[in-house]
């Protein structure tokens, strides 16, 4: 084992993919030359060469759909995202092109393609650039989502990722990029699969829910409320496509209180999406109604101030429990 | 030399194909959208006849024509209309979404300019590994208004990718006539934003079509890079099976017809010797059994089951 | 009052406005000659002319933007999307541009604009044409979205949408054109307010909340559970956001069952989002989980049988409010 | 004729308030991402002062110069970076989003090529209305490859719209030189596929830029059309205040800022003996001063209040 930051995590599960399979290749705005706007590609190009990491355009849809059609090929890209922001621009590629064309050709195509880069609000970049499009691609029958939080699921999932011969999100996080973890050795393969969430510390009295950039302000807030006395089961999603239901029933029919943080906006969110799960599957047994933290719904100000107030936070999530535990 | 007792023929199939397949949606054994490529079949089938058969093909939801001229049988194309599992989408695609990997037909796609990206990545795909395989991409004179078109010829352009953009112009995107949705006088100038070769063809003429494409397809091999096409030819019936096509006068129509490619390239072979009228009649007659001939296989082929609805969401396994 | 057809009333709605208002104006892909693919349109650019209606190329993104930026400059612009799988390839225009301005303005400028068009699955028509749009645009703060199920609710609603100084989507339905139903005279001044839902049939037993092509099976399930002695309320949300809580909550506090019957697809859909919102105010007094009916989870098929399979129906209502009545 | 002196102190305005911006930025007094304009100033003093004042002047997130080209206080400018109710965004846009309506100044726009289509709904609105209103839109070398430059150039064409549309070639989208991005030798190529008629400026030289735009918008006023200008330029700093621009030698950037448009207009102005060298530093110093006073003003100006947070998502009563 080994401390390396989830950049680094990124970069080793492409490099590794990359050599372990021919077929794969890297593309997207800055990939190469640059080594990536957030040098998550960095030294691909040196060992690759220029047609398997490949600098793109400012043409979101063009490189996309590219990409979708060098996959019908037989070809496995990653398709880097500068920022899901940006793959707005391309939306009708990535939920009409990607995940409709097994069933469009009755099962001969099928699209094996990463679409991958960071997602959600970063830090003042303003409404434009703040984007967190989980719940506009959950939407879409045929796409897979992975949301890593940590250095390990970083590397693990996108190594997976990879490899699924489906269309599959990996949305990373700019926040996360230079947080550091523990992941095995290089020699050992690291595959984590799609779908499984992780129990990140259990507890007994309230399941707390999150993924991505919420995990850690929930770590932390489980550990403040243990000094309250309060017993916090914290669940990782790590996918939230798949979206691991045995994982959340099975911790919520013991705790029978349930918060989910999310990085999105609330409504028609994801929060919403696993609310609905839980109240159906284990009505009789919740003593509390699920609580959601998500963004404000306001488009993302600028200014600082505002926008933490828009943002999840652990004060939130410490509110939203102790509302669950009626204390 | 390619055959032209072919070219004719495969027009012919495509014309009496889709004579059969209006009659059932007519008396509405087909549902949804359902857009007949009657009078653009010189279009396809000299196009296709000029490339190799493992060549790329990919075109938009007006894509009869271009199965039938890659191969895909009448049997099949027709069960995909009825959305019998003997169709070349098993039923899944409908008529706006053909597919037929064994021909290397990449579909049928139904958002305009949404499959010229996919295009150039089929493209891509032969530069990555080496091979000098091409890719055909048609679609319509709308389509060059859409976002996808130009992302998807700059970088066909910047990256000198083996493609043919095949724009079959029949001057109208469904009512609006092509004048009033392009600024540019030639669609041809529409290249010259990237700096692209292109040609002007009479999409009426498949022997013109065909030479043209195959002179276009031998420099790209030999050295790949993109082409575009504008191919003059024109829809006889409306956009779409519910279309009056009332934006049109009948005299505009019938000018049109007089220009008919199986017509044409008929005449040309009979005053060259070079097939008699018997020999055409037979040629129809077998065009004709085998379009009745696909109804009844349609209507005989059993449906998807309920059972396989989640079949072909995610294909199992990843790959090893 | 008469009996109109739902294009006709849409038409009556935008006539109406445009003679009001010289700044309101109508563009999008066949608008004008052709008198609208669906001919909602029909008549309008006889009487008001080649400027104010607008045949536009196919470049949804192009005149989505156009009429946005018409709109900063003080215009009233209604789009026509062809059918909103088509506003998907200008999805960033719809969701960047026009609900974030007010914002990023510090409030300089405000965008009355009106998207509008048939949303939904039609009939067979395949994977890329048959989009439910209603959950990706509501998760966008800063845009209003309608969707009338009847000729009154399609005029109404669009007049009012039309009248907004916000960004309002008209998610209207193919399916629906063609139904009829009663309408005031022209000569009374037809407005409904967003945000306002309607009860479509009193109940005590069971809430079935439903909105545009649910709402008529809605209806003849709430029938049929009558001759079985449950009590169905129906009510028809008529907008999705304003979501008319107090309706709901009120209703459902009576009740103390739920379902709610959509037209899209459930990941991260309206349903989850009414659902959560239930079970949070209306914890104590529910009898049973919220269920939604929704579309089954996969692209659109073209195939009749699994299309019916794939979309909501009466049948599967029924079951779902057999179910929350434990019967 | 245009006063001079005013294009040499607006471009003096622009460099001096960036200085200073940085200085804050790196003092992580101002968040996000900031693009600096440093090197590019004759293009939008140029063209904005060959505008009328009620021309629509709308740009993308290098936006600092068009603004202060405009007539926007660098107080409001300073203030917007620092997230305050000064700015002219009251600080919820900050450094990619300026607005400054009362200078008809419509953004400030961030997704790149996206605001293109919005300069066609401006120019669309003074061809509704009949009046003579010009639109100038900017934007950057890499934009030229995005769907939306596409549709909005066609669309301006095909509907013969008052807008212009201002290229600013700085060689480089953030770290991709122009020619790995745009398939064309020349940009202007570009304007060839829209029938769209096109001109090239040296983006360094403020007095061949006004005195282009100033044609090409009296000839727009005269008669609607729209009109594709490639200004060529250059970035003396970064892509952003993160970007160490290590794509570039140092020697290509000294060679450019050889080309100074600042020091370029001075050195022209003394010999014609319109200035002399105490004018230039009084003006140079009233630039550095009113900088200065911005970030004074912008550290003392209030934040806005976490009670209005939901004060501008929805605006509030309808139109009548
Ligand atoms: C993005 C998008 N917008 C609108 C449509 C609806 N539509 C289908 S075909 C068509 C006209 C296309 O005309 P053209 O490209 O000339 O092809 P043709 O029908 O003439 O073969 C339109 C507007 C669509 N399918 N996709
Ligand atoms: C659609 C989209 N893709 C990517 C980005 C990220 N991005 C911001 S600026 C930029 C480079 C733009 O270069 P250019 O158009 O030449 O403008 P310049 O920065 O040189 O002024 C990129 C890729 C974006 N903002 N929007
Ligand atoms: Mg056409
Ligand atoms: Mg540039």
């Amino acid at each position: 084992m080994r401390e390396i930051s989830y950049r680094q995590a990124l970069n080793e599960a492409m490099e590794e993919e990359m050599q372990r399979d021919a077929n794969v290749f890297l593309l997207g705005e800055e990939v190469a030359e640059y080594n990536g706007a957030y040098k998550v590609s960095q030294g691909l190009l040196e060992k690759f060469g220029p047609l398997r990491v490949l600098d793109t355009p400012i043409s979101e849809a063009g490189f996309a759909g590219l990409a979708i059609g060098a996959a019908m090929a037989g070809l496995r890209p990653v398709v880097e995202f500068m920022t899901f922001s940006f793959s707005l621009v391309a939306f009708d590629q990535v939920v009409n092109n990607a995940p409709n064309m097994l069933t469009m050709s009755g099962g001969q195509f099928h699209i094996p393609i990463v679409f991958r880069g960071p997602n959600g609000p970063a830090h003042q970049l303003g409404a434009t650039h703040s984007h967190a499009t989980e719940p506009l691609y959950a939407n879409a029958p045929g796409l897979k989502i992975a949301t890593p939080a940590t250095p390990r699921d970083a590397k693990g999932l996108l190594k997976t990722a990879i490899r699924d011969d489906n269309p599959v999100l990996v949305l990373e996080s700019e926040l996360l990029y230079n947080t550091s973890g523990t992941v095995e050795d290089p020699e050992l393969e690291l595959l984590i699969p799609l779908g499984k969430g992780e129990v990140k510390r259990s507890g007994t009295d309230v399941t707390l829910i999150c993924y991505a950039q919420t995990v850690h302000m929930a770590m932390s807030a489980a550990e403040y409320m243990a000094t309250q006395g309060i017993s916090v089961e914290v669940l990782d999603l790590r996918s939230i496509k798949p979206l691991d239901l045995d994982l959340i029933f099975s911790s919520v029919s013991q705790t029978h209180r349930c918060v989910i943080a999310e990085q999105d906006r609330p409504f028609c969110g994801v929060g919403a999406e696993i609310a609905y799960r839980i109240q159906r599957e284990l009505f009789d047994s919740l003593d509390a109604p699920v609580l959601r933290v998500a963004q404000e719904e306001v488009p993302m100000p600028y200014n600082e101030k505002l926008e933490s107030a828009v943002l999840p936070s652990e004060e939130k999530i410490l509110q939203a429990v102790t509302q669950v535990c009626y204390l | 030399p390619v055959d032209e007792l072919d070219l004719l023929y495969r027009m012919l199939l495509i014309r009496r194909f889709e004579e059969r397949a209006s009659q059932s949606y007519q008396q509405q054994k087909i549902g949804g959208f359902c857009h007949l490529y009657i009078g653009q079949e010189a279009v396809a089938v000299g196009a296709v006849a000029a490339s190799r058969d493992d060549d790329y093909i990919i075109t938009a939801y007006r894509d009869h024509g271009h199965a039938i001229a890659r191969g895909t049988s009448l049997n099949a194309c027709m069960a995909e209309l009825y959305g019998k599992t003997t169709g070349c989408s098993r039923g899944l695609g409908g008529s706006m979404h053909y597919f037929d990997r064994a021909n290397h037909m990449y579909g049928g796609h139904a958002i305009v300019g949404g499959h010229l990206p996919l295009a150039t990545g089929l493209a891509f795909a032969s530069k990555y590994r080496g091979e000098d395989r091409c890719t055909l991409c048609f679609f319509g004179d709308g389509a060059v208004n859409q976002g996808a078109f130009h992302e998807a010829l700059n970088l066909a352009a910047l990256w000198k990718l083996p493609v043919v953009f095949v724009c079959e112009n029949n001057l109208f995107g469904m009512g609006t006539h092509v004048e009033r949705a392009a600024s540019v006088k030639e669609l041809t100038n529409r290249a010259k934003g990237y700096d692209m070769p292109s040609m002007i063809f009479n999409g009426m003429d498949v022997r013109q079509v065909h030479d043209g494409l195959r002179t276009v397809l031998d420099a790209i091999r030999r050295r790949p890079h993109p082409y575009f096409v504008e191919a003059r030819t024109y829809r006889y019936r409306g956009h779409s099976m519910s279309d009056p096509a009332t934006y049109r006068t009948k005299e505009e129509l019938e000018k049109n017809k007089e220009e008919d490619p199986i017509a044409r390239l008929k005449s040309e072979l009979l005053s060259e010797g070079k097939i008699d009228e018997a020999k055409f009649q037979e040629m129809d007659r077998e065009a004709r059994r085998l379009s009745t001939e696909a109804v009844r296989f349609a209507e005989e082929s059993p449906e998807p089951a309920l059972e396989s609805l989640h079949d072909n969401t995610f294909v199992s396994g990843a790959n090893s």
